[in-house]
């Protein structure tokens, strides 16, 4: 189907059933219990699940398949974020003039930004793309505001000219009439279900995006990148030109994250300039090898651990740690709050150390390892591995059976 | 005239910094291989030897002074510090005053106990894992830092003074024949530029006098090789890491007074000491401590007015534009070595 | 409207910094926000509600529900605070948001509680634009802004400095530094200095010494620092470890003045701040009964006095609630109406307007100075003097506040 | 292999990867081991199995040859007996000049005498051909100084200021024995000696060989030129899928077609 | 006038004369092997020919056009392949995808944005690698990751990855050393087979004079940089300088 293979197909299926169904899968916690805290069901976060999955999944294509680490991929997220509120700007709220031109500007930057970059490899290549996006950060930041409007964030003012703004238009971002921050609420028993437009226009590109970095692992191209990371000498000298192979793979990736920032200012219709600093840069980084370089889920479920991390466990505070411990006798329950408020409210960032360490200690590919380790505690060993969507490219040649 | 001379000081002064802080690193990132993003971590933790020795030294007994009042109105507790009362209040008093330079010998323990703890508990697993791997796992490391760091000095910045003897400004001018108060500048500046040309220079001894520094090298480019030969490389890679762990932290001690101390001043400095790596080369230490030097002189140049005037916001990205262009003109950076990190 | 408490409780949602340099203040401010809970439901000593002027809260929660509150973490990025606020009210139901510790957050905060039709009672925000260009129907701002630190502060530069200074102005290079620099240019140049430079520096500067350099060459004799945070720390300590403080420019001190001066920050900066003017919104040592009250219930629960971004958040749910309670509702545009024109008292800054036209509060201003002879590690400001509301009120349309349009409550 | 029986028990165990375990055949020792001794060897990179018990004695000073197909185990083979990391050594001992090396590390293993020439070389990137030669000397006591292996390779001499991964491929072969050779060794571990050398100077090597035995030193070498390692060896021992097939004197294969034929192909 | 023409090329590393006034001339459908002792620049030559290096003086002429300051994929577009003298392979890679990727320069060109396509669907392509595979006696490797072979495997993977490509010329640094004896057989029969079957040249480089006098039509011996003699596999075995400077007594 679709140009995959049966296994692929399959494997498509399940990411498109996981990705609709989402909003009911992030609700496991019925809303009186104590662990509702731990629900990640509500619009904004599950939008940020998949427009991260699709810069993880860009990104990926670059790093994952050709081994160039680019730390400078937020620039382009910044770029698609501001493409699309200037033409909230100029012409109206309607994403479907934004989105495109934010494909397309953040793809004609990473061209010049790679062409430039990919001139070198390896750490230098690093710092290149490093140095592109920090200067990208702090123009954005302080001399370009004119364009920016530098610490405050790109927003629409109501003296804006939006020429096509028609009087029954919605003032907030939308497709054609269907508004993006609109939801529908659905009460199951003592659940919550929450349905939202923005969600599901997010998710529909994030499978489309998904299903294309599918086929191109799976394409020849796909190939050659891999062989650039592999041996980019002999590539060479089998008669093939890495250099536009590299590029091609650093442009898609660049208009994936410009996709993502276009997607994000879709959402919510403000553009910062700190979505292009190091620390973004340098977290879809971590997105992409917590879950698992080179591995087409891996960088999607990163994606997701560290957003739910950073949304979820920053607002436990002590008061809901006291409503979690209130039946440990007073001595106990006063220690364990005092170990828990390290890994969460203020302490979140360790928990996220921590889990970081953990994670590339114990499980060197990433979460999708530990994913692979628990499906081969159920198929009794010698299972089908071959059933494995996973391509995982090999670090470490140890595989010959 | 004047102006440019007191730029080249301060460039100077900052390279003086930018090229301690690269040199730790590059010993770790450019000399082993291993992607340290918890370098800036080891920097902090060095300046916060200076603040605990200064806390240490200050620990206090209360007494309560009923002349006075506090904020709700209670007597006040008044602090004596125990050193105060072991040695009397004067020389009590001038042992905290200098428990910056005190720090210096407080610290070099501390962080060969940090790098060797670092390596052997960590480090060590990773040299052959992929760089990303690396990166994560360091990256954790300074964040786990950091928020100890945090937990019990709290986030905001922490003053650390110099001893009252190196306060006040040196008048260079006056030397070279310029007016009184023109060219002036602060004795710790100048201690910590002296500091870091003495710190380099003894690196730079250890590593080229002896074979040490060759040995290290080798066993970068192929550690089973060297270990064929009968040389036990791994301990070498762990005083190796001490030392560089070492360098970091007394970057970081002499840094507080200049700038006070906070839990992720690391951070702030992690990406610029990285570019500063790269663009001397990787894997020259010469090539850390010139670009150090280089950038920090242009850095203070582009902050003049007349330059801003002319360019815009050029101090804000003076930085990253020279390191682009040194990097597309000289393939390895200044002097960096063939093969490391290129692929 | 959005997130009507259906239940017996009231969730309120306080984004604060807990991550990143601004923690400390953050985390001040959730003390305070924990404290007005309290008070709000009737525990504790009560605290400001009973100094306060309106008497319509009685202590049994907000319109007789429990105050409930979530918190997050705004790290002080616009992205972040925005994502936070929206799991508030998306995920918990506040129906109010409040907090943060910078402008650019707050306004990026604001701008979202004005589409989600939730009311928006700003923090620690100083910029002119928050009530100014950027001002929206939901939110409000109770701390004092940029316009008012230069109109309290240039009387006090030029009593006590002279009329006829020439003053360097070292700026942040953003949109709050950017609108202090130009309050207080203005400010004082209408007292007759004259500004012989302003010069701005990057945001990730740590190290000041080659910006401060350069006013040695001029003839200025007074350094102004549009500086916040650990900016303001690294360049008021480089600026004296050049001797600043110790220069004479024909045959004046040098001085150097810190415009928005906050004391947990300001306790970086150790020894430095000493004799340095600045203005700040409120400060414990005050010695009206609203602000005693105040000190008492938070220092006797914490054990240190409060700061100024824990008052000015306490006095915003106060109101807030106060607001619910006139109201009779917690519809935002009912609760934004009550709000409007409110004039009250007994918070610690006098009588008090929050003004119709643009949601700003108008009240007295304090000029502080560094201690010289603190006597603990809190008692670092003095005031040095308490400018009265009436000096420091500007018209809606002043030039530095133009551009902005209110425009009409949103109730989601 | 004296021993038969105790040989059975333990190749009937099926030895796990990942985990070492040298307990239970310490009484070997006992049973006057040989100078250089090997003795069931099992060796994993990672989870496959390459080394499937492997056992051999050298007398001091002997050469022996260590033959078999591509893929054989030969490589891997010797870089168990030199104790490198990969493969990893689950079971087995190993003994040199009563020495046990089979739970030390390589480095340990180097100072008690292994040299190891390994089947890629491994000249270092960045050092020169007299710095490769001088780290090989920084551990004590040295074996042959630099100078008499400048005599044995002039090539070397001359391109002693050179980076030594610049040197063409026989200089590099050349750089690899020369560097075993400076160090104080017992064992000469050869992998594929000559390959990529002229003839001319396989002949020189063929020379130096025999007078490090005359030294006393013992030399284990792998070569694909069965016939040449034959000649120059005193024993062979021949390897297929990992298990020892033949062990016995040179001369014999030499002479045993059928032997040559089966494992060996010539 | 032959397929490559190589005239007067020198090199020099730093003060070393690597390379000086070399002229050589490899005919159509011939197998010309280049002897030497070591460090007389074989290699150097080699990787004159393949833009790896660019030689200070001379020129190269392969079918009448110039290989100079052409890059390495430009050249082996124009048909000339080269097997290094260690292994270089995609160690990352599965030994068929290593295949493959040949397979689709041949095809493709240096540069083709196939990213909608699917390497599975090749079948053409994966037949003809196969059956690459079936002539070096790999197929049973096919899956096997290419890193974790032994040298011998290596060896003939690279060399089936150069046979795949059709090249018209061939460029073999050492393809034999370090390979079983057997297999040192298997591939002097193949070579010999290609030659006959399909219209290339091969230029090799071999210490092993089995090899080379097994295939080689002509040889060429370099000595420091340059060409000693060139002429038959005979006469060069029976040229007394030849065997004192190389091939010493014992190659009978
Ligand atoms: N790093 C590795 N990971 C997994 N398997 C390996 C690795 N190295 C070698 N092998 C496998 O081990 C087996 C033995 O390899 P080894 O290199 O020891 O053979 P050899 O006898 O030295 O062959 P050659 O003559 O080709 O050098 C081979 O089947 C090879 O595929
Ligand atoms: N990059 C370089 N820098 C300096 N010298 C070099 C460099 N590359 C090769 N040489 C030298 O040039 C000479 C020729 O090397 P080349 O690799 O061509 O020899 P070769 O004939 O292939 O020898 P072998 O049969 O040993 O492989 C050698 O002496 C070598 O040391
Ligand atoms: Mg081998
Ligand atoms: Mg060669």
């Amino acid at each position: 189907m679709l140009g995959l293979d049966k296994r692929d197909t399959k494997f498509l299926l399940i990411v498109i059933f996981l990705t609709l169904a989402t909003p009911i899968l992030l609700q496991p916690f019925p809303e009186s219990s104590t662990l509702a805290q731990f629900n990640a069901g509500y619009p904004d976060l599950m939008q940020r699940f998949a427009i991260f999955g699709i810069f993880a999944i860009g990104f990926n294509i670059l790093f994952g398949l050709t081994g160039y680490l680019s730390f400078g991929h937020a620039a382009f997220l910044g770029i698609g974020s501001y493409s699309v509120v200037w033409m909230y700007k100029l012409l109206d709220y309607n994403v479907i003039w934004g989105l495109p031109l934010a494909v397309i500007l953040s793809g004609l930057f990473a061209l010049v930004i790679g062409y430039v970059s990919l001139r070198r490899s390896g750490i230098y290549f690093s710092i290149l793309t490093l140095a592109f996006a920090q200067m990208s950060f702090n123009l954005a930041y302080s001399v370009l505001t004119p364009i920016t409007n530098g610490e405050t964030g790109l927003q629409v003012y109501t003296d804006d000219p939006q020429i096509l703004m028609g009087a029954t238009e919605p003032t907030s971002p939308h497709l054609f009439g269907i508004v993006m921050n609109q939801s529908a609420k659905i009460n199951l028993g003592d659940w919550v279900f929450t349905f939202n437009n923005g969600y599901y226009f997010c998710a529909i590109i994030a499978i489309i995006a998904f299903y294309i970095s599918l086929r191109i692992f799976r394409s020849p191209f796909g190939l050659m990148l891999r062989a650039i990371k592999s041996n980019q000498q002999r590539l060479n000298y089998t008669g093939l030109n890495a250099r536009p192979y590299t590029l091609a793979a650093f442009v898609i990736s660049g208009m994936y994250a410009g996709l993502a920032g276009g997607l994000m200012a879709s959402m919510d219709p403000l553009a910062g300039a700190e979505r292009m600093q190091w620390t973004a840069s340098g977290e879809v980084v971590l997105m992409t090898i917590l879950g698992g370089v080179g591995t087409m889920m891996g960088p999607v479920l990163g994606a997701g651990v560290i957003k739910y991390m950073e949304n979820i466990f920053s607002k436990i505070n002590e008061q809901v740690l006291h409503s979690w411990f209130g039946w440990l006798p007073d001595s106990l329950e006063g220690f364990v709050i005092f170990i828990a408020e390290h890994f969460v409210g203020s302490g979140w960032h360790m928990t996220s150390g921590v889990l970081f360490m953990l994670v590339v200690i114990f499980l060197p590919g990433g979460l999708v390892e530990g994913g692979q380790r628990i499906k081969a505690m159920f198929n009794n060993r010698g299972g089908d591995d071959a059933d494995d969507p996973e391509h995982h490219p090999k670090h470490a040649p140890h595989v010959a059976e | 005239m004047d102006g440019i001379l007191l730029q080249i000081l301060n460039g100077l002064d900052k390279g003086s910094a930018y090229a301690m802080i690269a040199l730790g690193l590059t010993l770790i990132f450019g000399t082993l291989g291993v992607v340290n993003f918890a370098h800036g971590a080891l920097f902090m933790i060095g300046a916060f030897c200076a603040v605990s020795l200064q806390r240490l030294l200050g620990l206090s007994f209360e007494t309560l002074d009923p002349t006075k009042k506090d904020f709700l109105g209670n007597p006040l507790k008044v602090k004596t510090p125990y050193i105060e009362s072991w040695f009397g209040p004067e020389m009590g008093a001038s042992i905290i005053d200098w428990s910056v330079p005190l720090a210096i010998l407080f610290s070099i323990p501390i962080m060969l106990f940090v790098g060797w703890a670092m390596e052997r508990g960590l480090i060590k697993h990773f040299y052959k894992r992929p760089h990303a791997d690396q990166i994560l796992v360091t990256f954790g490391l300074a964040i786990v830092m950091q928020e100890i760091i945090k937990h019990y000095y709290g986030a905001n910045p922490i003053p650390t003074s110099a001893p009252s003897a190196f306060k006040g400004s040196l008048d260079f001018g006056v030397m070279l024949g310029f007016d009184p108060n023109v060219i002036i500048y602060p004795y710790w500046r100048l201690v910590y530029f002296a500091f870091s040309a003495a710190v380099i220079t003894a690196v730079f001894s250890f590593l080229n006098f002896t074979t040490f520094g060759m040995v290290v090298r080798a066993g970068m480019a192929d550690r089973e090789t060297v270990g064929l030969l009968g040389i036990n490389i791994d301990r070498r890679f762990t005083i190796m890491f001490g030392i560089a762990a070492a360098v970091a932290g007394l970057a970081g001690v002499m840094y507080a007074p200049i700038n006070s101390p906070n839990y992720h001043m690391g951070m702030d400095f992690l990406v610029l000491s990285f570019v500063v790596v790269v663009v001397g080369g990787m894997g020259s230490l010469r090539g850390a401590v010139a670009a150090g030097f280089l950038l920090g002189v242009l850095e203070s140049f582009a902050s003049m007015n007349w330059i801003k005037d002319v360019i815009p916001g050029i101090d804000q990205i003076i930085i990253y534009l020279v390191a682009i262009l040194i990097l597309l003109t000289r393939p390895r950076g200044l002097m960096g070595r063939k093969g490391v990190m290129e692929d | 409207y959005t997130n009507e408490p259906t239940g017996g409780s009231v969730t309120l949602g306080f984004n604060v910094p807990q991550t990143g340099p601004y923690a400390d203040e953050g985390a001040d401010e959730l003390r305070a926000y924990q404290l007005a809970v309290e008070h709000l439901n009737g525990e504790g000593d009560g605290g400001m509600l009973n100094t306060f002027s309106s008497k319509a809260l009685k202590g049994n929660g907000i319109l007789g529900k429990k105050v409930e509150f979530v918190t997050g973490d705004t790290q002080t990025k616009s992205d972040a605070a925005r994502a936070s606020a929206k799991s508030m009210i998306e995920k918990d139901g506040a129906v109010m948001i409040t907090g943060g510790s910078s402008s650019g957050v707050a306004i990026a905060v604001q701008g979202l509680c004005q589409e989600a039709g939730v009311i928006f009672m700003a923090g620690l925000t100083h910029s002119n634009d928050t009530t100014g260009k950027d001002k929206k129907a939901n939110g409000f701002r109770h701390f004092f802004n940029a316009y008012m630190s230069g109109a309290a502060l240039a009387p006090v530069l030029a009593a006590r400095y002279g009329t006829d200074r020439n003053a360097y102005h070292l700026t942040a290079d953003y949109t709050w530094g950017w609108t202090q620099e130009a309050s207080i240019k203005a400010a004082t140049e209408s007292l007759g200095w004259n500004t012989v430079n302003t010069v701005k520096t990057p945001l990730a500067a740590t190290d000041f010494s080659s910006y401060i350099t350069p006013v040695l060459q001029t003839d200025a004799d007074v350094l102004v620092l549009n500086h916040y945070g650990g900016n303001m720390v690294n360049s008021l300590t480089n600026a004296v470890q050049f001797g600043l403080r110790e220069k004479q420019v024909n045959g004046r001190d040098f001085e150097i003045v810190v415009p928005l001066f906050s004391r947990l920050m300001a306790r970086g900066a150790g020894e430095n701040i000493k004799g340095i003017l600045g203005s700040t919104n409120w400060h414990w040592s005050l010695t009206d009964e609203g602000t005693q009250a105040f000190v008492k219930s938070f220092g006797t629960k914490y054990g240190f006095p409060p700061s100024q971004a824990a008052h000015t958040v306490y006095c915003q749910t106060l109101l807030y609630a106060d607001a619910c309670e006139r109201a009779g509702t917690f519809n935002p545009c009912g609760v934004g109406e009550a709000l409007e024109g409110f004039e009250f008292d007994g918070l610690g800054n006098g009588k008090t307007v929050y003004r119709a036209d643009d949601h700003q509060c108008f009240k007295d201003v304090l000029v502080v100075k560094g201690k010289d002879n603190p006597t603990s590690e809190f008692d670092l400001l003095e005031v040095v003097e308490v400018t009265p509301a009436a000096q420091v009120t500007y018209d809606p349309e002043h030039p530095m506040f133009a551009g902005g349009n209110l425009g009409t409550c949103n109730a989601g | 292999m004296a021993d038969s029986s105790m040989n059975e028990t333990l190749l009937s165990e099926q030895p796990k990867p990942k985990r070492k375990d040298f307990s239970k055949n310490r009484n070997h020792a006992a049973t006057a081991p040989a100078y250089f001794s090997v003795w069931d060897l099992h060796a994993y990179y990672g989870e496959s199995y390459i080394v499937q018990g492997v056992s051999f004695n050298v007398h001091e000073g002997e050469i022996l040859a260590l033959l078999g197909r591509n893929g054989a185990g030969k490589t891997s083979t010797l870089r168990a007996i030199a104790r490198m990391d990969d493969p990893m050594l689950t079971h087995g001992e190993i003994w040199l000049d009563h020495h046990h090396l089979h739970d030390r590390k390589s480095y340990e293993a180097a100072q008690l005498g292994i040299g190891l020439v390994p089947e890629d070389r491994r000249i270092i990137q960045g050092l020169t051909v007299e710095e490769n030669l001088q780290l090989a000397q920084i551990v004590e006591p040295k074996g042959w100084s630099l100078n008499r292996v400048y005599e044995l390779f002039p090539r070397l001499k001359e391109r002693r200021k050179q980076e030594g991964t610049t040197l063409s491929g026989g200089e590099q072969q050349m750089l690899a024995i020369a560097r075993a050779l400076v160090r104080d060794i017992k064992v000469l571990l050869l992998d594929e000696p000559y390959e990529g050398l002229a003839p001319v100077i396989v002949d020189e090597i063929e020379k130096t060989l025999n007078i490090i035995k005359e030294q006393g030193i013992t030399t284990v070498i792998v070569e694909q030129n069965a016939v040449r390692a034959l000649q120059l060896a005193d024993r062979a021992v021949i390897l297929d899928t990992g298990r020892v097939v033949y062990d016995g004197t040179a001369d014999e294969v030499l002479e045993n077609e059928a032997l040559r034929n089966e494992y060996l192909a010539i | 006038m032959g397929i490559l023409e190589v005239k007067g090329v020198g090199k020099r590393f730093g003060g070393l004369q690597a390379l000086g006034d070399v002229n050589l001339s490899v005919q159509e459908q011939t197998v010309h092997a280049i002897i030497g002792p070591n460090g007389a620049g074989k290699s150097t030559l080699l990787n004159c020919f393949v833009g790896k290096l660019i030689p200070d003086e001379g020129s190269v002429l392969f079918n009448g056009q110039s290989l100079l300051g052409r890059t390495p994929h430009e050249i082996t577009q124009m048909g000339v392949s080269r097997v290094f003298q260690t292994p270089e392979i995609f160690g990352d890679l599965s030994v068929m995808e290593n295949m493959m990727i040949p397979c689709f320069a041949k095809r493709d060109g240096a540069f083709r944005m196939h990213a909608f396509e699917s390497v599975d669907n090749e079948s053409e392509l994966i037949e003809k690698a196969e059956q690459m595979l079936i002539d070096v006696n790999m197929v049973d490797k096919r899956n096997m990751n290419a890193a974790s072979m032994s040298r011998g495997d290596k060896r003939r993977l690279e060399m089936a990855m150069c046979l795949v490509q059709d090249p018209k010329l061939l460029l073999l640094d050492e393809p034999t050393a370090g390979m079983a004896r057997a297999d040192t057989n298997n591939t002097i029969d193949l070579l010999k087979e290609i030659k006959e079957k399909r219209d290339i040249t091969m230029a090799i480089i071999e210490h092993d004079m089995h090899v080379v006098f097994s295939l080689a039509d002509r040889i060429t011996v370099l000595a420091q940089g340059t060409p000693l003699v060139e002429d038959t596999p005979q006469n060069i075995k029976d040229n007394p300088k030849v065997r004192e400077a190389y091939l010493g007594e014992t190659q009978q």
